[in-house]
């Protein structure tokens, strides 16, 4: 499993330290572009809620995934339950949506906690595996307590309050707030590429061996990345449980949901800043295209792209890109 | 009492399918390292293969078993050959990428060839039964169950008394002695990764008669194989026999006495347990 | 990275042109764009093409018989790749280019987000196909329905129950899905009411499907029925293992219609399915007008493959729509709605009208039929003014069949 | 002068394997202590055993007089012990600089003071150059250094160097043992395992002999060259 390193050594042309504040403009540059989204293609706003808002759940993904290397297939758990606490807290108590959301968030990183505490001393596969396990039990117990999560028929969102004056169910609002998610992921993202705790996730995906006799607790900061990636995804899901408006346990908590948060994250590139944005633009943009061009095979197509990118650009099209640029 | 035996035997008998699905998965693990996220698709070719002889040659699908594990084992080299042969020195994510894309591709050329409607085939033995005292089998689940034996025996003669099966067990113990001893383990990988889809297709072929076959069904298959794998030790052949049988058995006793709607957590739980408990799988001697 | 972009952007403009159904029909001038959203590729597609051969089937007639007095009609139907999301996407493009209605979804779990859309964008939905009771009940003032919904699928079983007599025990068995577990609800809900005792009621999961355990409990509990809802092929290896572990009851329902009553069930089922009772929207021997006709021009439409009743119901949509353009004074969505809400029409799948009760809200009324299995066909044995058989029954015990 | 490592009968079993049995071994401040053995003697085995990638099966590790027995690899990097791995472990998606970097940021939280000590150990290992190439960039010889300059980057009290001469040519080698000297000279105590003979007599203070897990002799390079017992296990394990 371990890559041949090429022979021969090669003083780099220009230092990765320091890169930061470049990348940090770029970020800037792109989120104020993106602002303008709404007002520019105002018939294509659903989508760009779609690609921002998975744009930033992948990104989240990322923080375990990518960063951290710990491959999770299960992220649709917290996807589900910041949907479903955010749902079921304004239809029950009527509690706000935003606080609902916030009460997710602390019931996913709760979850992750447990989860994390338990399954990561299980190393590669194995961890993906047991996610895997985690997501699918989730999703049965949602399907089946009815009595908790409305069961199998799933739960509307008929009302909701104004959010400082602003309705949010208007495609609008719902494509800024999941900017400003996505701000939020870039940032954190950002800050792991250049911060102490940032070099620690990287150590330890790298060799965790050798990052525990650097002193480094994997587990801890393993730990760590993950409640930070389920916050986040929740997040992102009480956002997405808005922006559908009904949703069932069998699409908020499914295996698909997992898988594509992954792929998205591994398409631009995992661990990298901008990979999970590229990543989620190419796919949900993509599909949207592939709907149209090529009807009716646009899975077939998405799925030889998969396999192209594997064997041509397997760190991810961003990566792939930067080191073209290098060349 | 009886319907507890009844329910136990059926039990059994899904097993015996589902160790034959496990086992390819629980192959190619083993000796590639990479967790195989198309082995449900796998299958679903090995079903519709099957369904394309039975219809345009009116063969019985049992008896096309012989030219659907060709046709299996002929697709994983050749997959091997040109998409993951060239990955082999990636990170693991890579092949699962890989794997799920094979998947996709495979499913949608299914669904190009044989349409979106599920296919349900209807032979003699679809619904008829033996009985044993007051035990009720299945006839069909039976000649899957008897093929699956004298396959896994087959399978594990071949691992045992064989120089191919030699090459296998070293190049899965470790690929790089394997390979100063003169095995050419790219040609084992090859020929695992073939042997892996033809055990698929092979499922797919016993259950056809049973079960229905969908382009889209893969998925589920490969969940039920992980879950046999890792019941059995992942890369543990033997074991998986025993995985299929125990996830047979305690999914038929689950949803018989507590509830069919919890049916797959049973397995999923009794996985995610093995995992945590014994990550060598129940039948496995711990590696480390 | 830019060819992708401009990828992207290339196909909004082209959207909107793409899937337009419209017939060369003597009708002329402007056409009249409606949006339809259905699931023509992924998990749910072989619904979608039953609908797109119900849509393009009647744009035909209509233009043909001169349009919408005199303007064309045209349905631009696009896929939703079976997914929520892409549904929603197309929902906008149609409501920002104009379109004053939109014909769909097929699945529940897909019209259920998109009625919410449409609801809060004040622009009328015309669903057909889906069956889920919430999606009318409550419902909205946007959101309307042509199809049956599942308390329409239940409640015939219980008017052939009471007129059959003998039967007092109902086990229920469903698909762990939210069609399952509608039909379930109204299973139960309406056993109460008729004195029926529940003495089973479990859903199972689907996929991989060993349900020998499940029908041994039953066997062991035995019950005068048998009800279940199933997608697709689940209900023919269902029929089958009943078959198999020699499980017997006076009737077996199909209370769902879906997979019970699709003619794959027949064909994949052979004799583990005759005498089996199932609720239906349609069946091309009830007495409607043109209902014959339609159906063989459907199957021809679709190259042989036998329509199932959702094609029909998504052609009575057309026909909903078109006669509600005909008649609005302005064609805007508010004006629509309104023309909707006095819809009175005899369509070859039976009386459309969207009314209030029993907490429905612009919901058809009309009743779902029985069918039996016979000889390998499916015989309407309910209500009795439209059936063409007698029921068989009570259904024969496994051991006496030849 | 101080203690810096003691086992007390240390003991790891493989399965029905005693790869280490009973060692006692002791490291005073600023020794080099030289660990040689035939092959399958336990030597990596005891270096896991003492960093903590390995738990015991019997005995217990005193470091500055503390046991740590049971501490975590973590924790015994810490307190101060570093190490290299025999087969190399970089992290080879990340710079020479990041690599080493990751190990300062230890003792040094502020990113700023961690890349200056990093740079400055950098420039000790003759590494500077090589600082913006990624880690899988490097020859055998720069990663044989990354390892060391990364395991310096804690500033550990105790080093555990495994094999980082062996497979160099001989001008490299030459450095490397000359880098070593400076590192003991900084007060850093050495425990290392190598197979060239000449690079551990002329370095080490001191000699432990291990075969088949067990300690067998113990000395200054002399007094082990000339030992009857050593020179038999060396002999008859050929």
């Amino acid at each position: 499993m371990r890559r041949t390193p090429p022979s021969g050594s090669h003083p780099a042309t220009r230092p990765r330290i320091g890169a930061g504040t470049s990348s940090l403009t770029g970020a800037l540059v792109l989120l104020a572009l993106l602002t303008f989204y709404p007002a520019a293609f105002p018939s294509f706003i659903t989508l760009g809620v779609t690609i921002v808002l998975f744009a930033a759940m992948a990104s989240a993904w990322d923080v375990l995934g990518g960063w951290t290397g710990q491959l999770s297939l299960g992220h649709a758990v917290f996807v589900g339950i910041g949907a479903y606490t955010m749902a079921l807290l304004v239809l029950r108590n009527g509690v706000a949506p935003w606080w609902g959301a916030m009460v997710g968030m602390g019931a996913s990183v709760v979850v992750a906690a447990m989860w994390g505490g338990v399954t990561f001393r299980l190393r590669g596969p194995y961890f993906a595996l047991a996610s895997i396990a985690v997501a699918e039990m989730t999703r049965i117990v949602a399907n089946n307590w009815a009595r908790l999560t409305g069961g199998a028929e799933g739960i509307s969102l008929p009302t909701l309050p104004l959010f400082l004056g602003l309705d949010l169910f208007s495609r609008r609002v719902e494509f800024y707030m999941a900017l400003i998610l996505l701000g939020l992921a870039l940032a954190v993202a950002w800050w792991l590429q250049r911060s102490r705790f940032g070099y620690h996730l990287q150590a330890i995906r790298e060799d965790e061996d050798a990052a525990m006799a650097l002193g480094i607790n994997p587990t801890r900061e393993k730990v760590w990345a993950f409640l930070a990636s389920a916050a986040l995804t929740s997040l992102g899901g009480s956002l997405y449980g808005i922006f559908l408006g009904f949703f069932e346990p069998r699409g908020m908590f499914s295996l698909d949901l997992s898988v594509q948060l992954a792929l998205m994250a591994y398409i631009g590139g995992a661990g990298t800043l901008f990979g999970p944005l590229i990543g989620a633009g190419l796919l949900v943009g993509g599909s949207e295209v592939l709907r149209i061009y090529f009807p009716g095979k646009s899975l077939f197509v998405y799925g030889v792209l998969i396999i192209l990118v594997v064997l041509f650009a397997p760190d991810g099209l961003s990566t792939a890109v930067r080191r073209a640029r290098r060349a | 009492m009886v319907q507890f035996v009844q329910i136990v035997v059926n039990g059994v008998f899904t097993g015996g399918v589902y160790a034959i699905i496990g086992i390819g998965l629980s192959l190619i693990f083993g000796v590639m390292r990479i967790v195989n996220f198309a082995h449900g698709v796998f299958l679903v070719v090995g079903m519709f293969t099957t369904l394309f002889f039975f219809e345009r040659l009116h063969v019985d699908p049992f008896l096309v078993i012989p030219l659907v594990v060709l046709v299996g084992g002929l697709l994983g080299i050749v997959l091997e050959r040109f998409l993951l042969e060239p990955i082999v020195r990636a990170p693991e994510h890579a092949s699962i990428l890989m794997t799920v894309g094979i998947g996709l591709v495979l499913s949608n050329l299914l669904l190009f060839a044989f349409g979106d409607a599920p296919q349900i085939i209807n032979t003699r033995y679809s619904t008829s039964t033996w009985h044993l005292g007051p035990i009720t089998f299945s006839t069909a689940l039976t000649i899957a169950f008897v093929l699956t034996v004298v396959v896994i025996g087959g399978l594990a003669l071949i691992l045992e008394r064989t120089d191919l099966g030699r090459s296998i067990r070293a190049a899965a113990q470790n690929a790089d002695a394997a390979e100063l001893q003169g095995i050419n383990t790219r040609r084992v990988r090859s020929l695992v990764f073939g042997i892996g889809f033809a055990l698929a297709a092979l499922a797919g072929a016993l259950l056809l008669p049973q079960l229905f076959a969908h382009p889209s069904i893969g998925p589920t298959y490969t969940l039920k194989a992980f879950v046999v794998t890792v019941l059995g030790g992942m890369g543990n052949v033997a074991g998986a026999i025993g995985g299929g049988l125990l996830l047979g058995v305690t999914e038929s006793l689950g949803a018989a006495y507590v509830s069919s709607s919890y049916r797959d957590a049973f397995g999923l739980a009794a996985f995610l347990l093995v995992l945590l408990l014994r990550p060598a799988g129940l039948f496995g001697r711990s590696r480390t | 990275m830019i060819q992708t972009l401009l990828a992207l952007a290339l196909a909004f403009l082209l959207l909107g042109t793409a899937g337009g159904i419209s017939g060369a029909a003597p009708a002329s001038g402007e056409p009249i764009r409606l949006g339809a959203i259905s699931s023509l590729t992924g998990s749910f597609a072989t619904f979608g093409s039953m609908e797109r051969a119900g849509y393009a089937l009647a744009v035909d007639d209509i233009n043909t018989a001169g349009g919408i007095n005199g303007r064309p009609l045209l349905i631009d139907l696009q896929d939703d790749t079976s997914n929520a999301n892409t549904a929603l996407t197309v929902a906008e493009q149609f409501i920002r280019s104009g379109v004053p209605l939109v014909l769909g979804a097929y699945s529940s779990s897909i019209t259920k987000p998109l009625a919410v859309y449409m609801a809060r964008q004040r622009v009328p939905l015309l669903n057909s196909n889906s069956a889920d009771d919430s999606i009318t009940k409550p419902g909205s003032d946007y959101v309307f329905r042509v199809g049956q919904n599942t308390d329409a699928y239940v409640k015939p079983l219980f008017g052939l129950f009471k007129q059959l007599g003998g039967i007092k025990t109902i086990a229920i068995l469903v698909s762990n899905n939210a069609l399952g577990h509608s039909v379930e609800n109204s299973l139960v809900t309406q056993a109460k009411d008729g004195d029926y005792q529940v003495v089973f009621d479990q859903a199972y999961d689907e996929g991989l499907t060993d349900f020998r355990p499940v029908l041994n409990r039953i066997k062991d509990i035995g019950a005068d029925v048998l009800a279940m809802s199933s997608y697709e092929a689940d209900a023919v290896a269902l029929m089958r293992q009943i078959k198999e572990v020699n499980l017997n009851a006076k009737v077996f329902a199909g209370a769902g219609a879906t997979g019970f009553a699709i003619p794959s069930f027949l064909k994949g089922g052979g004799e583990a399915v005759e005498y089996v009772i199932t609720s239906a929207a349609w069946s091309p021997d009830v007495h409607y007008p043109r209902a014959h006709e339609l159906f063989a021009r459907l199957k021809a439409f679709m190259g042989g493959v036998e329509p199932s009743y959702h094609a029909i119901r998504s052609y009575a949509g057309a026909t909903v729509a078109a006669d509600a353009l005909r008649r609005a004074t302005t064609l805007t969505p508010e004006g629509i709605r309104e023309t909707l809400l006095a819809t009175r029409l005899t369509t070859p799948f039976g009386t459309v009208e969207f009314k209030d009760f029993n907490g429905f809200h612009n919901q058809n009324p009309l009743p779902s039929i029985l069918m039996q299995v016979q000889r390998n066909k499916y015989i309407t044995v309910w209500p009795p003014d439209v059936a063409v058989g007698k029921v068989i029954y009570p259904t024969p015990v496994w051991t006496a069949r030849k | 002068m101080p203690e810096v490592l003691r086992t007390e009968r240390l003991t790891r079993v493989f399965g029905g394997l005693v790869a280490v049995n009973e060692v006692e071994f002791a490291a005073e401040e600023g020794e080099i202590v030289g660990l040689i053995g035939p092959n399958g003697a336990g030597k990596t085995t005891f270096f896991n055993l003492v960093s903590g990638a390995l738990r015991v099966s019997g005995g217990r590790i005193f470091f500055q007089g503390r046991e740590i027995t049971h501490a975590p690899a973590y924790r015994r990097a810490e307190l101060g012990i570093g190490r290299t791995f025999q087969v190399m472990k970089p992290f080879p998606r990340l710079t020479v600089m990041e690599n080493v970097l990751v190990g300062a940021f230890l003792r040094h939280p502020s990113r700023l003071a961690a890349e200056r000590w990093a740079a400055e150990i950098l420039k000790m290992m003759g590494l500077s150059e090589f600082a913006a190439a990624s880690a899988r960039s490097l020859t055998t010889a720069g990663r044989k250094r990354l390892e060391i300059a990364r395991a310096l980057a804690l500033n550990p009290t105790l080093l555990l160097l495994d094999e980082v001469v062996a497979g160099l040519n001989p001008v490299e080698a030459e450095g490397t043992v000359e880098l070593i000297r400076r590192i003991r000279d900084r007060g850093t105590t050495i425990i290392m395992v190598e197979h060239i003979m000449r690079v551990i007599m002329g370095l080490s203070d001191r000699i432990v002999v291990l075969t088949h897990g067990r300690k067998i002799a113990e000395g200054t390079p002399p007094q082990v060259a000339s030992n009857p017992d050593v020179i038999n296990a060396y002999l008859g394990t050929h």
